[in-house]
Protein backbone atom coordinates (compact mmCIF):
# COMPACT_ATOMS: atom_id res chain seq x y z
CA UNK A 1 0.00 0.00 0.00
CA UNK A 2 0.86 3.54 -0.52
CA UNK A 3 2.32 5.70 2.74
CA UNK A 4 2.17 9.15 2.30
CA UNK A 5 4.07 11.45 4.94
CA UNK A 6 3.05 15.03 6.01
CA UNK A 7 4.54 18.20 7.78
CA UNK A 8 6.85 16.57 11.36
CA UNK A 9 5.94 13.17 10.04
CA UNK A 10 7.58 13.76 6.31
CA UNK A 11 10.90 15.54 8.38
CA UNK A 12 11.46 12.67 10.46
CA UNK A 13 10.91 10.03 7.98
CA UNK A 14 12.60 11.88 5.77
CA UNK A 15 10.39 11.25 2.82
CA UNK A 16 6.86 12.10 1.57
CA UNK A 17 5.74 9.27 0.30
CA UNK A 18 6.89 5.31 -0.08
CA UNK A 19 5.02 1.91 -0.79
CA UNK A 20 5.37 -0.67 2.22
CA UNK A 21 3.98 -4.04 2.07
CA UNK A 22 1.46 -4.96 5.16
CA UNK A 23 -0.69 -7.96 5.97
CA UNK A 24 -3.97 -7.45 4.47
CA UNK A 25 -5.72 -7.13 7.82
CA UNK A 26 -4.09 -5.20 10.53
CA UNK A 27 -4.98 -3.31 14.02
CA UNK A 28 -4.16 0.71 13.38
CA UNK A 29 -1.40 0.39 16.13
CA UNK A 30 0.15 -2.65 14.53
CA UNK A 31 0.48 -0.74 10.65
CA UNK A 32 1.56 2.46 13.45
CA UNK A 33 4.43 -0.23 14.50
CA UNK A 34 5.40 -1.68 11.46
CA UNK A 35 5.85 1.91 9.74
CA UNK A 36 7.85 3.15 12.91
CA UNK A 37 9.96 -0.24 12.66
CA UNK A 38 11.27 1.42 8.86
CA UNK A 39 11.18 4.79 10.24
CA UNK A 40 12.09 4.67 14.21
CA UNK A 41 12.85 8.57 14.47
CA UNK A 42 8.80 8.74 13.94
CA UNK A 43 8.31 6.80 17.42
CA UNK A 44 8.58 10.54 19.00
CA UNK A 45 5.33 11.52 17.80
CA UNK A 46 3.34 8.34 18.40
CA UNK A 47 0.90 9.87 20.74
CA UNK A 48 0.04 13.11 18.67
CA UNK A 49 -0.69 11.43 15.07
CA UNK A 50 -3.85 9.53 13.46
CA UNK A 51 -3.63 8.04 10.14
CA UNK A 52 -6.06 8.95 7.09
CA UNK A 53 -6.73 5.82 5.63
CA UNK A 54 -8.40 6.11 2.23
CA UNK A 55 -9.18 9.60 3.30
CA UNK A 56 -10.52 8.68 6.44
CA UNK A 57 -9.19 9.37 9.80
CA UNK A 58 -8.31 6.72 11.50
CA UNK A 59 -7.38 6.60 15.68
CA UNK A 60 -3.57 4.67 16.32
CA UNK A 61 -5.35 1.89 18.50
CA UNK A 62 -7.50 -1.70 17.88
CA UNK A 63 -9.40 -0.86 15.39
CA UNK A 64 -9.47 -3.44 12.54
CA UNK A 65 -7.96 -2.35 8.91
CA UNK A 66 -8.51 -4.46 5.61
CA UNK A 67 -6.18 -2.96 3.40
CA UNK A 68 -6.11 -3.94 -0.33
CA UNK A 69 -2.69 -3.23 -2.95
CA UNK A 70 -3.13 0.75 -3.71
CA UNK A 71 -5.25 1.74 -0.78
CA UNK A 72 -3.18 4.84 0.78
CA UNK A 73 -2.51 5.41 4.17
CA UNK A 74 -1.43 8.87 5.10
CA UNK A 75 0.51 9.82 8.28
CA UNK A 76 -1.00 12.98 9.90
CA UNK A 77 -0.07 15.19 12.55
CA UNK A 78 -2.11 17.37 14.26
CA UNK A 79 -3.22 20.28 12.05
CA UNK A 80 -2.81 23.81 11.77
CA UNK A 81 -4.62 24.82 8.75
CA UNK A 82 -6.73 27.99 8.67
CA UNK B 1 -37.24 35.55 -10.43
CA UNK B 2 -36.91 32.16 -11.16
CA UNK B 3 -34.55 31.34 -8.22
CA UNK B 4 -33.98 27.55 -9.59
CA UNK B 5 -31.28 29.41 -11.98
CA UNK B 6 -29.16 30.37 -9.10
CA UNK B 7 -28.42 27.21 -7.47
CA UNK B 8 -26.67 26.77 -4.58
CA UNK B 9 -22.71 25.94 -5.21
CA UNK B 10 -19.52 25.28 -3.41
CA UNK B 11 -16.58 27.09 -4.44
CA UNK B 12 -13.54 25.53 -2.97
CA UNK B 13 -9.82 25.77 -3.68
CA UNK B 14 -6.51 25.02 -2.64
CA UNK B 15 -3.80 27.27 -4.31
CA UNK B 16 -0.44 28.96 -3.62
CA UNK B 17 -1.08 32.11 -5.14
CA UNK B 18 -2.01 35.25 -3.68
CA UNK B 19 -5.63 35.02 -2.42
CA UNK B 20 -8.49 37.80 -3.60
CA UNK B 21 -11.05 39.06 -0.89
CA UNK B 22 -12.57 40.41 -4.19
CA UNK B 23 -12.79 37.01 -6.26
CA UNK B 24 -13.97 34.85 -3.13
CA UNK B 25 -16.59 37.34 -2.58
CA UNK B 26 -17.70 37.68 -6.18
CA UNK B 27 -17.96 34.59 -6.24
CA UNK B 28 -20.93 34.18 -3.33
CA UNK B 29 -22.75 37.02 -4.37
CA UNK B 30 -26.63 36.54 -5.59
CA UNK B 31 -29.55 38.43 -6.41
CA UNK B 32 -31.42 36.70 -3.71
CA UNK B 33 -29.17 37.23 -1.23
CA UNK B 34 -28.73 40.39 1.02
CA UNK B 35 -26.12 39.50 2.80
CA UNK B 36 -22.85 38.22 2.66
CA UNK B 37 -20.00 37.37 5.46
CA UNK B 38 -16.60 36.37 5.08
CA UNK B 39 -13.51 35.77 7.44
CA UNK B 40 -9.76 35.93 6.41
CA UNK B 41 -6.70 34.41 8.26
CA UNK B 42 -3.50 36.48 7.65
CA UNK B 43 0.08 36.06 8.48
CA UNK B 44 0.71 37.50 11.44
CA UNK B 45 4.18 38.84 12.32
CA UNK B 46 4.54 37.22 15.68
CA UNK B 47 3.36 34.27 18.23
CA UNK B 48 3.78 35.66 21.73
CA UNK B 49 5.86 38.26 20.95
CA UNK B 50 8.43 35.79 19.03
CA UNK B 51 9.14 37.68 15.35
CA UNK B 52 7.61 35.60 12.50
CA UNK B 53 9.09 35.82 9.41
CA UNK B 54 6.69 34.26 6.83
CA UNK B 55 4.44 30.72 6.86
CA UNK B 56 4.38 28.02 5.44
CA UNK B 57 0.90 25.59 4.69
CA UNK B 58 1.16 21.89 3.42
CA UNK B 59 -1.74 20.13 2.48
CA UNK B 60 -3.13 16.30 2.10
CA UNK B 61 -4.92 18.13 -0.69
CA UNK B 62 -7.17 15.59 -2.20
CA UNK B 63 -8.49 14.79 1.67
CA UNK B 64 -8.35 18.27 2.49
CA UNK B 65 -10.73 19.39 -0.35
CA UNK B 66 -13.04 16.46 0.81
CA UNK B 67 -13.31 17.38 4.19
CA UNK B 68 -13.97 20.89 3.13
CA UNK B 69 -16.75 19.69 0.74
CA UNK B 70 -18.04 18.12 3.60
CA UNK B 71 -17.72 20.67 5.74
CA UNK B 72 -19.80 23.09 3.16
CA UNK B 73 -22.62 20.13 3.29
CA UNK B 74 -23.19 20.38 7.12
CA UNK B 75 -23.59 24.13 6.89
CA UNK B 76 -26.49 23.50 4.28
CA UNK B 77 -27.75 20.99 6.86
CA UNK B 78 -27.69 23.48 9.47
CA UNK B 79 -28.51 26.45 7.61
CA UNK B 80 -30.65 25.50 4.69
CA UNK B 81 -31.10 29.48 3.18
CA UNK B 82 -27.42 29.52 2.52
CA UNK B 83 -26.67 30.20 -0.79
CA UNK B 84 -23.22 30.28 -1.69
CA UNK B 85 -20.07 28.77 -0.02
CA UNK B 86 -16.58 29.42 -1.32
CA UNK B 87 -13.55 28.50 0.65
CA UNK B 88 -9.89 29.36 -0.74
CA UNK B 89 -6.87 28.04 1.29
CA UNK B 90 -3.28 29.36 0.13
CA UNK B 91 -0.56 26.28 -0.04
CA UNK B 92 3.46 27.28 0.63
CA UNK B 93 5.08 30.57 1.69
CA UNK B 94 2.46 33.23 3.10
CA UNK B 95 4.31 36.52 3.64
CA UNK B 96 3.52 38.69 6.34
CA UNK B 97 -0.17 40.45 6.09
CA UNK B 98 -1.26 38.24 3.53
CA UNK B 99 -4.05 35.67 3.36
CA UNK B 100 -4.14 31.72 4.17
CA UNK B 101 -7.74 31.52 3.91
CA UNK B 102 -10.85 32.96 2.77
CA UNK B 103 -14.10 31.80 3.34
CA UNK B 104 -17.60 33.64 2.24
CA UNK B 105 -21.02 32.58 3.04
CA UNK B 106 -23.75 34.06 1.25
CA UNK B 107 -27.92 34.07 2.31
CA UNK B 108 -31.04 36.18 2.01
CA UNK B 109 -30.74 37.43 5.49
CA UNK B 110 -27.67 38.04 7.43
CA UNK B 111 -27.93 36.26 10.60
CA UNK B 112 -27.18 32.43 8.51
CA UNK B 113 -24.11 33.55 7.15
CA UNK B 114 -22.73 35.17 10.15
CA UNK B 115 -22.82 31.58 11.68
CA UNK B 116 -22.14 29.76 9.12
CA UNK B 117 -18.68 31.35 8.04
CA UNK B 118 -17.86 31.16 12.04
CA UNK B 119 -18.62 27.40 11.51
CA UNK B 120 -16.73 27.09 8.63
CA UNK B 121 -13.50 28.06 9.94
CA UNK B 122 -14.12 26.68 13.54
CA UNK B 123 -14.42 22.98 11.37
CA UNK B 124 -11.53 23.81 9.08
CA UNK B 125 -9.64 24.16 12.07
CA UNK B 126 -10.49 20.87 13.47
CA UNK B 127 -10.61 18.39 10.35
CA UNK B 128 -8.89 19.62 7.26
CA UNK B 129 -5.42 17.99 6.47
CA UNK B 130 -3.25 21.45 6.52
CA UNK B 131 0.24 22.24 8.46
CA UNK B 132 1.51 25.67 9.18
CA UNK B 133 4.83 25.45 9.49
CA UNK B 134 5.61 29.09 11.21
CA UNK B 135 9.14 30.64 10.56
CA UNK B 136 11.27 32.54 13.11
CA UNK B 137 14.16 34.30 12.65
CA UNK B 138 16.38 31.25 13.49
CA UNK B 139 14.21 28.47 13.60
CA UNK B 140 10.93 27.23 12.64
CA UNK B 141 7.68 24.65 14.36
CA UNK B 142 4.57 23.25 13.34
CA UNK B 143 1.88 24.49 14.59
CA UNK B 144 -1.45 22.88 16.26
CA UNK B 145 -4.49 24.15 16.14
CA UNK B 146 -6.39 23.76 19.59
CA UNK B 147 -9.12 22.91 17.79
CA UNK B 148 -7.74 19.58 16.57
CA UNK B 149 -9.07 17.02 18.39
CA UNK B 150 -5.35 14.78 18.47
CA UNK B 151 -3.04 17.45 19.50
CA UNK B 152 -2.46 16.96 22.99
CA UNK B 153 1.07 17.88 23.34
CA UNK B 154 1.17 21.50 25.53
CA UNK B 155 3.27 22.81 22.25
CA UNK C 1 8.18 44.80 16.57
CA UNK C 2 6.24 47.70 18.13
CA UNK C 3 2.78 47.48 18.09
CA UNK C 4 2.32 50.95 19.15
CA UNK C 5 3.00 52.27 15.32
CA UNK C 6 0.31 50.21 14.61
CA UNK C 7 -2.51 52.85 16.60
CA UNK C 8 -6.29 51.36 16.24
CA UNK C 9 -8.59 53.26 13.72
CA UNK C 10 -12.20 53.30 12.51
CA UNK C 11 -12.29 54.06 8.92
CA UNK C 12 -16.09 55.76 8.40
CA UNK C 13 -17.07 57.03 5.24
CA UNK C 14 -20.67 57.36 3.68
CA UNK C 15 -20.39 57.61 -0.20
CA UNK C 16 -22.72 57.28 -2.96
CA UNK C 17 -20.00 55.67 -5.33
CA UNK C 18 -19.65 51.81 -5.76
CA UNK C 19 -18.35 50.35 -2.77
CA UNK C 20 -15.67 47.75 -2.71
CA UNK C 21 -14.54 44.66 -0.47
CA UNK C 22 -11.01 45.05 -1.39
CA UNK C 23 -10.49 48.48 -0.19
CA UNK C 24 -12.39 48.30 3.04
CA UNK C 25 -10.52 44.87 4.12
CA UNK C 26 -7.06 46.36 3.49
CA UNK C 27 -8.00 49.46 5.31
CA UNK C 28 -8.38 47.20 8.23
CA UNK C 29 -5.38 44.62 7.50
CA UNK C 30 -2.39 44.66 9.95
CA UNK C 31 0.90 42.79 10.56
CA UNK C 32 -0.22 42.20 14.34
CA UNK C 33 -3.67 40.59 13.32
CA UNK C 34 -4.27 36.67 12.19
CA UNK C 35 -8.12 37.82 11.60
CA UNK C 36 -10.48 39.82 9.54
CA UNK C 37 -14.38 39.68 9.53
CA UNK C 38 -16.02 40.72 7.08
CA UNK C 39 -19.98 41.78 6.27
CA UNK C 40 -21.26 42.87 2.97
CA UNK C 41 -25.06 43.85 3.39
CA UNK C 42 -26.19 43.47 -0.63
CA UNK C 43 -29.31 44.41 -2.57
CA UNK C 44 -31.68 41.79 -3.01
CA UNK C 45 -33.94 41.42 -6.02
CA UNK C 46 -37.03 40.15 -3.83
CA UNK C 47 -38.98 41.37 -1.06
CA UNK C 48 -41.18 38.79 -0.15
CA UNK C 49 -41.60 37.67 -3.54
CA UNK C 50 -42.13 41.40 -5.20
CA UNK C 51 -39.51 41.89 -7.71
CA UNK C 52 -37.37 45.05 -6.78
CA UNK C 53 -35.53 46.93 -9.29
CA UNK C 54 -33.33 48.79 -7.17
CA UNK C 55 -32.45 50.91 -3.94
CA UNK C 56 -31.78 54.44 -2.99
CA UNK C 57 -30.01 55.10 0.26
CA UNK C 58 -30.45 58.43 2.30
CA UNK C 59 -28.44 59.76 5.05
CA UNK C 60 -28.98 62.42 8.18
CA UNK C 61 -24.85 61.75 6.99
CA UNK C 62 -23.45 63.89 10.13
CA UNK C 63 -25.43 62.21 12.65
CA UNK C 64 -24.94 58.77 10.67
CA UNK C 65 -20.99 59.34 11.31
CA UNK C 66 -21.06 60.20 14.65
CA UNK C 67 -23.80 57.11 15.54
CA UNK C 68 -20.87 54.67 13.83
CA UNK C 69 -18.32 56.48 16.05
CA UNK C 70 -19.82 55.73 18.62
CA UNK C 71 -20.60 51.87 17.79
CA UNK C 72 -16.37 51.48 17.01
CA UNK C 73 -15.94 52.87 20.40
CA UNK C 74 -18.63 50.49 21.53
CA UNK C 75 -16.83 47.82 20.05
CA UNK C 76 -13.27 48.46 21.22
CA UNK C 77 -15.03 48.67 24.68
CA UNK C 78 -16.12 45.20 24.47
CA UNK C 79 -13.49 43.56 22.76
CA UNK C 80 -10.28 45.37 23.30
CA UNK C 81 -8.02 43.57 21.06
CA UNK C 82 -9.79 44.47 18.23
CA UNK C 83 -7.36 46.59 16.21
CA UNK C 84 -9.36 48.60 13.13
CA UNK C 85 -12.77 48.79 12.17
CA UNK C 86 -14.53 50.13 9.09
CA UNK C 87 -17.62 50.65 7.92
CA UNK C 88 -18.77 52.15 4.49
CA UNK C 89 -21.94 52.52 3.97
CA UNK C 90 -23.31 53.77 0.23
CA UNK C 91 -25.52 56.44 -0.73
CA UNK C 92 -28.28 57.49 -3.73
CA UNK C 93 -28.51 54.07 -6.19
CA UNK C 94 -27.96 50.95 -5.19
CA UNK C 95 -28.61 48.36 -7.99
CA UNK C 96 -29.48 44.36 -7.26
CA UNK C 97 -26.46 42.41 -6.35
CA UNK C 98 -24.38 45.75 -5.24
CA UNK C 99 -23.20 46.45 -1.56
CA UNK C 100 -25.08 49.12 0.50
CA UNK C 101 -22.82 48.55 3.71
CA UNK C 102 -19.53 47.15 3.90
CA UNK C 103 -17.95 46.23 7.45
CA UNK C 104 -14.40 45.16 8.10
CA UNK C 105 -12.87 44.25 11.81
CA UNK C 106 -9.28 42.99 12.20
CA UNK C 107 -8.20 41.49 15.64
CA UNK C 108 -5.39 39.33 16.57
CA UNK C 109 -7.54 36.03 16.83
CA UNK C 110 -10.78 36.05 15.21
CA UNK C 111 -13.26 35.04 17.87
CA UNK C 112 -13.36 39.27 18.21
CA UNK C 113 -12.98 40.03 15.10
CA UNK C 114 -16.50 37.54 14.34
CA UNK C 115 -18.03 38.91 17.25
CA UNK C 116 -17.75 42.60 16.45
CA UNK C 117 -18.42 42.49 12.85
CA UNK C 118 -21.99 41.01 14.24
CA UNK C 119 -22.37 43.71 16.68
CA UNK C 120 -21.49 46.30 14.48
CA UNK C 121 -24.19 45.15 11.89
CA UNK C 122 -27.00 44.89 14.16
CA UNK C 123 -26.37 48.15 16.16
CA UNK C 124 -26.27 50.45 13.01
CA UNK C 125 -29.53 49.37 11.83
CA UNK C 126 -31.23 50.17 15.29
CA UNK C 127 -28.83 53.06 15.47
CA UNK C 128 -27.52 55.02 12.78
CA UNK C 129 -30.00 57.26 10.61
CA UNK C 130 -29.91 56.28 7.17
CA UNK C 131 -32.88 55.59 5.48
CA UNK C 132 -32.93 52.23 2.41
CA UNK C 133 -36.23 53.39 0.09
CA UNK C 134 -37.13 50.36 -1.91
CA UNK C 135 -38.31 50.70 -5.62
CA UNK C 136 -40.04 47.72 -7.11
CA UNK C 137 -42.09 48.11 -10.54
CA UNK C 138 -44.66 50.14 -9.88
CA UNK C 139 -44.49 51.44 -6.75
CA UNK C 140 -42.20 52.22 -4.08
CA UNK C 141 -41.86 51.86 -0.32
CA UNK C 142 -39.55 53.20 2.76
CA UNK C 143 -38.41 50.15 4.62
CA UNK C 144 -37.87 49.67 8.60
CA UNK C 145 -35.76 47.91 9.81
CA UNK C 146 -37.22 45.52 12.62
CA UNK C 147 -34.00 46.64 14.71
CA UNK C 148 -35.56 49.93 14.97
CA UNK C 149 -37.16 50.98 18.39
CA UNK C 150 -39.16 53.83 17.14
CA UNK C 151 -40.57 51.59 13.68
CA UNK C 152 -43.55 49.81 15.59
CA UNK C 153 -46.06 49.82 12.50
CA UNK C 154 -46.32 46.52 10.83
CA UNK C 155 -45.45 47.58 7.48
CA UNK D 1 -34.08 76.77 14.77
CA UNK D 2 -33.29 74.36 12.04
CA UNK D 3 -35.72 71.73 11.20
CA UNK D 4 -34.63 68.95 8.77
CA UNK D 5 -36.60 66.24 7.29
CA UNK D 6 -35.78 62.87 6.19
CA UNK D 7 -37.36 60.17 4.15
CA UNK D 8 -41.18 59.68 4.27
CA UNK D 9 -40.87 62.95 6.47
CA UNK D 10 -39.57 65.00 3.99
CA UNK D 11 -42.20 63.67 1.56
CA UNK D 12 -45.37 64.42 3.76
CA UNK D 13 -43.59 67.69 4.46
CA UNK D 14 -43.01 68.32 0.78
CA UNK D 15 -39.20 69.83 1.87
CA UNK D 16 -36.18 68.92 3.22
CA UNK D 17 -35.67 71.74 5.65
CA UNK D 18 -36.58 75.02 7.06
CA UNK D 19 -36.33 77.77 9.65
CA UNK D 20 -38.91 77.31 12.59
CA UNK D 21 -39.13 79.90 15.45
CA UNK D 22 -40.51 78.02 18.64
CA UNK D 23 -40.30 79.24 22.10
CA UNK D 24 -37.20 78.51 23.82
CA UNK D 25 -38.45 76.02 26.05
CA UNK D 26 -40.92 73.66 25.17
CA UNK D 27 -41.45 69.41 25.37
CA UNK D 28 -40.54 67.10 22.51
CA UNK D 29 -44.65 66.67 21.87
CA UNK D 30 -45.53 70.22 21.75
CA UNK D 31 -42.46 70.78 19.33
CA UNK D 32 -43.94 68.04 17.41
CA UNK D 33 -47.18 70.07 17.30
CA UNK D 34 -46.06 72.69 16.68
CA UNK D 35 -44.09 71.16 13.23
CA UNK D 36 -47.97 69.31 12.22
CA UNK D 37 -49.25 72.51 12.33
CA UNK D 38 -46.53 73.77 9.22
CA UNK D 39 -47.38 70.56 7.99
CA UNK D 40 -50.36 68.75 9.00
CA UNK D 41 -49.76 65.79 6.50
CA UNK D 42 -46.90 65.00 8.88
CA UNK D 43 -49.52 64.07 11.58
CA UNK D 44 -49.96 60.10 9.64
CA UNK D 45 -46.71 59.57 10.84
CA UNK D 46 -47.23 60.72 14.52
CA UNK D 47 -46.58 57.24 16.49
CA UNK D 48 -43.18 56.56 14.15
CA UNK D 49 -40.83 58.97 14.28
CA UNK D 50 -38.17 60.67 17.05
CA UNK D 51 -36.47 63.63 16.95
CA UNK D 52 -32.65 64.19 16.57
CA UNK D 53 -32.20 67.14 18.70
CA UNK D 54 -28.37 68.62 18.25
CA UNK D 55 -28.07 64.84 16.87
CA UNK D 56 -28.81 63.29 19.98
CA UNK D 57 -32.84 61.24 19.52
CA UNK D 58 -35.91 62.29 21.78
CA UNK D 59 -38.91 60.88 21.69
CA UNK D 60 -42.33 62.91 21.25
CA UNK D 61 -43.46 63.15 24.95
CA UNK D 62 -42.95 65.26 28.13
CA UNK D 63 -39.04 65.68 27.98
CA UNK D 64 -38.48 69.63 28.02
CA UNK D 65 -36.14 70.89 24.84
CA UNK D 66 -34.19 74.07 25.56
CA UNK D 67 -33.93 75.34 22.07
CA UNK D 68 -31.41 77.90 21.11
CA UNK D 69 -30.68 80.06 17.94
CA UNK D 70 -29.42 77.92 15.19
CA UNK D 71 -29.96 74.51 17.05
CA UNK D 72 -30.63 71.56 14.78
CA UNK D 73 -33.90 69.65 15.06
CA UNK D 74 -34.55 66.18 12.42
CA UNK D 75 -37.72 64.70 11.85
CA UNK D 76 -36.51 60.91 12.25
CA UNK D 77 -38.76 58.28 10.67
CA UNK D 78 -37.87 54.63 11.00
CA UNK D 79 -34.49 54.04 10.04
CA UNK D 80 -33.17 51.17 7.87
CA UNK D 81 -29.88 51.36 7.21
CA UNK D 82 -27.62 48.36 6.49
Amino acid sequence: MLVLYFARSAELAGLRSETVSVPRQITSLQLWEEIVKIHPRLAVIRDQVVFAVQQEYVLLGDQLLVLHPGDEVAIIPPISGG
Amino acid sequence: MDESEDVPKDFIKLKSEKLSVEEVSELVISPYCGAVSLFIGTTRNNFEGKKVIHLEYEAYTSMAETEIKKICRDVRQKWPSVKHVAVHHRLGLVPITEASVIIAVSSPHRVESLEAVRYCINTLKASVPIWKKEIYEDEYSWKENKECFWANSEK
